[in-house]
């Protein structure tokens, strides 16, 4: 499936009615999935990765801006709401919270199968959990009459990733998928996505924070800084040579597991991480090594610089 | 029905819930007997007045010609209906105005929260007083049960609507919504088991509510209480002087019931209170199998 | 150099009751190594791993239903030797803070939310010197100024201040009477990258200051790579290997330590990776034998039966694994 | 400025909108019962003295003109607020035609003082009381005190008034058996006038301190418990700060913010708690005028008496919203 993703803004009223802030956590971002990619949205929190993955869920309204799900409006799509979860699924954060722990796990995967349709009856349903499971490494046996406390952080990450595939979906948002994962399962269920677009053809939002496995398995990237999108481009164009200040100063503060490389200069970590979301200019000039005056004045366009997008002056 | 036999048998381990229940089975079982009773309960000087407990009258008769025992298990029969009635009716509207508010939101919300806080802020004691009294004449102890379950559930919806409120955040919520559930399936599978300790808390507290508040009423005479209950046992105790008369069968006989039934309800609150609270039962899921 | 922590077969388990049902969790299962002074001693592993009991263990913080079943913790100050598993606590209160100290997990919850941060210092400063209540106030903004932190934050609620700040208000708060060890429990965990180097950036400048002992533990290795001179892997309540750092990486020698090195996904590599098959055991229902046995590919018939024992393999290094020989 | 704007004026404006409702709920409910006051007191009047047709039709009318229930349901209403603003609630009935006000002025200071003192006392104790159970509650002491509460608050409180007044007025004769004052005392502020007064009120001041003290105390230890776990507190105790300036600063600061609310509710409620109180210890306050007035029908009283229960509920809760801010600073800076 093909997402287009035009100007899209996502404005929140903070306060009371009596004091109204607005504070723009998406901010006129554009991008587009491509049919069987895998492509990732990087940033901090609270830099609206995940508000615009809500958006794409139908799960918060958009304040202005376009999405098509090929070709459809997202809200023309989202109208059947049936069909919408079945082509679209997700895989949450935490695999700890992402089940009710006084539901039993079967309870999640034969609602999915019986309410989409996907079979008609509890033993044509079992054979398909079967089959799903087995492609994250488990089985319906394993899962049978269980409760979610008493499988490990990448065991339910792995049944998470099954139920969402149950419905043979399109499209697939994965939000911090292996943050919460154990350092020896993580990879395994990284290289789970990576086959999901080469298997399956499913285009895959990889949400995360951690550039490590975003350059691992991500198509392309786009690295989002207090709702804008600074960089998009090739995932290993932008991560190899990245140009936006910001990208450079997320990539050297990625901590590799090398003793070797060492850290030489110091980061200067912002005090006032809320006020940069309400700053005219470009909302990094206030930690930026290369400020200069215009930054401070006027927000950055979006610059074409040899197959990717930029947003900064310094490279107008 | 066989998880319902386990968690009875877990919860028999504990001895508050032992203590409770043998209490209140005892109670009910009573109150059940009234449906054999050789007497009428309204009709007065059937036997001589005033007789110490013997093996004819266990526990003796009253001023008013009556077989104490027999007037008990009527008074627990009717007790126990109109508590059950006021529970019910107050955990229901709790239920149904903190799910509604809190799974909605928006103007519902508003609209609810606003009745909600207004029976809050009720003088509900001096109004049902009032009302009680007006309506004397049609007060049976269930529609009584009814008046004070309409009057007792603004506290609990304020935190039923809370607790929704947080709930709605989780990301199973999220979960069951991928996974085609139904907002019923949603209500019961997801929110019920975290809201069980505040309906089954709140069901056991109103109902000693309800009875405590009958009692009042029947010593201050604003309800029927030629209708035997817990209450009017009181009210002819004290009318007929029992105590200065030194008839102590006559004394006993409610205040112990009473302070029985009171303990019991309350230990046993406290016991399905500690079992029920989702912190523990999450972990024993796990160490049970 | 001199040994300052010294810990010896160190078994501390939970047990846990259940309406009838009792459950052990071995969670520190038989754990010894020192901690050279001035040194930076890294505690790797898993969740589950029994990490962070190990430390809270080594701060003398043992309370229901955490039990020490057996073994020794010895800190050797300059003046006295001092077994904390075994002061009273009296003493105890006397030795925190202002000899070790603790860093927390999680920042979140563990400053008073109705307290202002300027007071939290102050409670720390008026225990445990005999500071008048006008130094103290100057004591605190003299070493938020060295370390380079807002004073603003001084006068603020801990709500008021982000997740990042308030890390490095914990750290602070740690700090601030230049205890001689510091125990750090997972002190980046759930940060962004870019604040977490700045804790960790924090950490290194108070270790290379104040000349202090930091015992780190944390799960990410990247983390380790960067402060830890030293690290000790942690698999199922027991040290599994134990190398200084740069030889850690390079040349793991426990199956274990391989793969939860190599399965880690790195800038500037698109190879394909394979994680390490199964997962951790139950600390309270361990596999016969040798824990990682069931997930080990070279695993043998001896690693089913018998339980290697954490032998030196070379001067600096140590291995329990049947495949590797003294 | 921008603390009253998005603080003070939404919360007044829900002050006035829940006295609003209150009070016409209690101007529905009599309306809307099936029984019409007016009818029942003539039926009680009737059998005592036969009156011509003509003097009924007389009597009703005044009847209903002092229960105001004249006119259309509307403009009954209207009047109402019309008389409760200039704080007319018009004659008692019983009384009459003493104004229901004057009543109120007279047994308002009785309910106000006792209830008032009492409910103080055992919050306050309850609240030192509960914080040593809930902080100590290993050592054989807490747990003597827990179990003996355990044991006091689910007693109903009228056996438990009552089992007082049979102990200390027949058994043990030490206190008077009910009143405020002794019959033939003179009203006034002299130093035997307050001494009776005292020795009055002890016995209704101990049943509703010593069942209250149960109350607040496993209330407050509970809280203390839950928050003796709390990350802040384990970590004060890591800290090696000592258990006073735990307790103190850590514990009870935090276990103070659920209680003071409850202390709010708890004194905006007096008016309702007061009645069985001071019925069973006949106490000339708000809870024996309001008996009696149902016992008569005085409705003008329960209107008055619900009218000002309403107020005091609302108004407690109204100060408690704009005093959260000066304790719990997370309100303060949202």
């Amino acid at each position: 499936m093909k997402i287009v993703v035009r100007n899209l803004v996502k404005i929140f009223k903070v306060g009371s009615i009596f004091s109204l802030k607005k504070l723009t956590a998406v901010d006129n971002v554009s991008f587009d999935i491509l049919p069987g990619e895998i492509f990732s949205l990087v940033g901090e929190s609270g830099c609206g990765k995940t508000t615009t993955a809500k958006i794409l869920l139908g799960l918060e309204e958009p304040t202005a801006g376009e999405i098509f799900y090929d070709e459809t409006p997202l809200e023309d799509f989202i109208r059947d709401k049936k069909e919408f979860l079945k082509k679209v699924q997700l895989i949450q954060q935490n695999p700890f919270s992402t089940f009710n722990p006084f539901r039993k796990i079967e309870d999640y995967l034969f609602k999915t199968v019986l309410r989409f349709g996907i079979a008609d009856s509890r033993e044509k349903a079992e054979k398909i959990i079967d089959e799903k499971l087995s492609i994250v490494g488990m089985s319906f046996g394993e899962v049978r009459d269980r409760y979610p406390n008493e499988f490990s952080g990448g065991q339910l990450q792995r049944i998470s990733i099954a139920r969402a595939l149950l419905t043979n979906p399109s499209f697939l948002v994965a939000d911090e998928p292996v943050s919460m994962v154990d350092a020896s399962l993580r990879i395994s269920i990284v290289n789970l996505f990576k086959d999901l677009g080469e298997r399956f053809g499913i285009s895959v939002l990889y949400i995360t924070h951690d550039l490590s496995t975003t350059y691992y398995v991500a198509d392309r990237i786009a690295v989002m800084f207090r709702g804008n999108i600074v960089e998009m481009g090739n995932t290993q164009e932008v991560l190899d040579n990245p140009l936006h200040p910001y990208t450079v100063l997320l990539k050297v503060s990625v901590p590799i597991p090398n003793p070797e490389t060492s850290w030489d200069e110091r980061v200067d970590l912002s005090t006032l991480e809320r006020e940069e979301y309400f700053t005219k200019g470009c909302k990094f000039a206030g930690r930026c090594p290369h400020v200069k005056e215009i930054c401070k004045q006027l927000q950055p366009p979006d610059i074409e610089c040899g197959g990717r997008t930029v947003k900064c002056w310094l490279y107008k | 029905m066989r998880k319902l036999m386990y968690s009875l048998s877990e919860l028999w381990e504990d001895p508050k819930f032992k203590y409770s229940s043998i209490v209140l089975g005892l109670l009910i079982f009573i109150s059940i007997l009234s449906y054999f009773s050789p007497y009428d309960p309204y009709k007065w000087y059937l036997l001589p007045t005033n007789q110490p407990p013997s093996l004819r009258h266990i526990l003796g008769t009253d001023g008013k010609g009556q077989d104490i025992f027999w007037v008990l298990s009527f008074s627990l029969r009717n007790s126990l209906m109109l508590a059950v009635v006021a529970a019910v009716v107050s955990r229901v509207i709790a239920l149904l105005v903190g799910i509604l508010s809190g799974y909605l939101g928006g103007a519902v919300d508003r609209l609810l929260m606003a009745l909600t806080d207004t029976f809050i802020v009720m003088p509900v004691f001096p109004l049902l007083l009032l009302l009680s009294s007006l309506i004397k004449n049609y007060l049976t102890p269930p529609v009584l049960g009814l008046i004070v379950g309409v009057f007792s559930w603004s506290g609990d919806a304020r935190v039923v609507r809370s607790m929704v409120l947080s709930l709605r955040e989780r990301e199973f919520m999220i979960t069951s919504k991928f996974s085609g559930m139904t907002v019923k399936e949603v209500i019961v599978g997801d929110l019920i088991p975290y809201l069980l300790p505040i309906i089954s808390g709140g069901f056991i507290g109103s109902m000693m509510g309800a009875i405590g508040f009958e009692v009042v009423l029947s010593i201050l005479g604003f309800v029927r209480v030629e209708t035997p209950t817990l209450g009017s046992m009181f009210h002819w105790m004290i009318n007929f002087q029992a105590m200065l008369l030194g008839y102590w069968w006559w004394v006993l006989t409610p205040i112990v019931t009473a302070i029985l039934l009171f303990t019991a309800l309350y230990t046993l609150s406290l016991s399905v209170n500690e079992y029920l609270d989702p912190r523990t039962r999450v972990q024993r899921i796990v160490v049970v199998k | 150099m001199r040994e300052i922590v010294t810990v010896e077969n160190l078994k501390a388990y939970y047990f846990i009751r259940f309406m009838g049902n009792q459950t052990t969790v071995r969670a520190v299962n038989g754990v010894d190594f020192k901690v050279c002074e001035g040194e930076i001693y890294g505690i790797a592993g898993e969740s589950g791993c029994g990490k962070s009991t190990l430390l809270k263990v080594l701060f003398g913080y043992t309370k229901p239903p955490l039990r020490l079943v057996d073994g020794s913790v010895i800190y050797d100050f300059d003046s006295q030797k001092l077994n904390i598993t075994a002061v009273n606590h009296q003493l105890l209160r006397r030795v925190r803070w202002k000899y070790i100290s603790y860093v927390p997990q999680g920042s979140m919850n563990v400053l008073n939310p109705v307290r202002k941060v300027r007071k939290i210092f102050m409670d720390v400063l008026a225990e445990h010197t005999d500071m008048s209540k006008e130094e103290a106030f100057y004591e605190v903004e003299k070493y938020f100024e060295a370390l380079g932190l807002p004073l603003r934050v001084l006068d603020s609620f801990p709500h008021q201040l982000s997740g990042g700040m308030r890390q490095r208000v914990t750290i602070a708060l740690a700090t601030i009477l230049k205890p001689k060890v510091i125990l750090a429990d997972e002190p980046t965990t759930a940060l962004d990258v870019v604040v977490q180097r700045g804790v960790i950036q924090l950490l290194k400048d108070i270790h290379d200051e104040q000349k202090c002992t930091l015992i780190i533990v944390t799960h990410d290795m990247g983390v380790h790579a960067h402060l830890s001179s030293r690290i000790c892997v942690m698999y199922a309540g027991k040290i599994v290997e134990e190398a200084p750092s740069n030889k850690m990486f390079k040349d793991p020698l426990h199956p274990y330590t391989k793969l939860l090195i190599n399965s880690l996904p790195s800038l500037g590599d698109r190879r394909r990776r394979e994680g390490i098959p199964g997962a951790p055991p139950s600390l309270s229902n361990l596999p016969p034998g040798c824990p990682f046995h069931p997930r080990c590919p070279s695993a043998r018939s001896v690693c089913m039966e018998r339980e290697p024992a954490l032998v030196t393999v070379e001067r600096d290094r140590r291995v329990a694994c049947w495949m590797v020989e003294g | 400025m921008k603390f009253i704007k998005s603080y003070l004026i939404p919360r007044i404006i829900q002050y006035l909108y829940m006295v609003v409702i209150g009070i016409t709920l209690i101007f529905l409910i009599p309306r809307l019962s099936p029984v019409d006051p007016v009818e029942q007191i003539l039926n009680t009047r009737l059998r005592i003295q036969s009156t011509t047709p003509e003097a009924i039709l007389k009597i009703r009318e005044v009847m209903e003109e002092l229960y105001g229930l004249k006119g259309s349901l509307w403009e009954q209403y209207i009047n109402m607020w019309k008389r409760l603003l200039k704080g007319d609630f018009g004659p008692s009935i019983v009384y009459y035609p003493a104004p229901v006000i004057v009543l109120i002025r007279n047994s308002l200071p009785w309910t106000i003082g006792l209830l008032t003192l009492t409910t103080l006392i055992s919050w306050f104790m309850g609240l030192v009381l509960g914080t040593f159970l809930g902080y100590s509650k290993k050592s054989s002491l807490s747990r003597i005190w827990t179990a003996v509460f355990m044991a006091i608050n689910p007693v109903p409180y009228y056996i438990f008034a009552l089992t007082l007044l049979l102990l200390f007025c027949y058994v043990i004769p030490i206190f008077p058996l009910g009143g405020g004052f002794s019959v033939g005392q003179r009203v006034a502020l002299t130093w035997s006038f307050i001494k009776d007064v005292i020795k009055h009120g002890t016995l209704p001041a101990l049943s509703l301190i010593i069942l209250g003290l149960s109350g607040w105390s496993l209330g407050t230890k509970i809280l203390v418990q839950n928050l003796s776990e709390e990350d802040y507190v384990v970590y004060a105790q890591m800290m090696g700060l000592s258990d006073q300036k735990i307790l103190y600063s850590y514990v009870l600061r935090n276990a103070m913010l659920p209680q003071i609310t409850g202390l709010g509710l708890s004194l905006g409620g007096i008016f309702g708690g007061a009645m069985m109180t001071e019925i069973l210890f006949t106490y000339p306050g708000i809870g024996t005028l309001a008996y009696n007035a149902v016992r008569a029908n005085d409705y003008n009283v329960m209107i008055a008496i619900s009218f000002f229960s309403i107020i005091a509920v609302a108004t407690a809760l109204l100060i408690l919203d704009l005093l959260y801010p000066l304790i719990d600073p997370r309100i303060r800076y949202r």
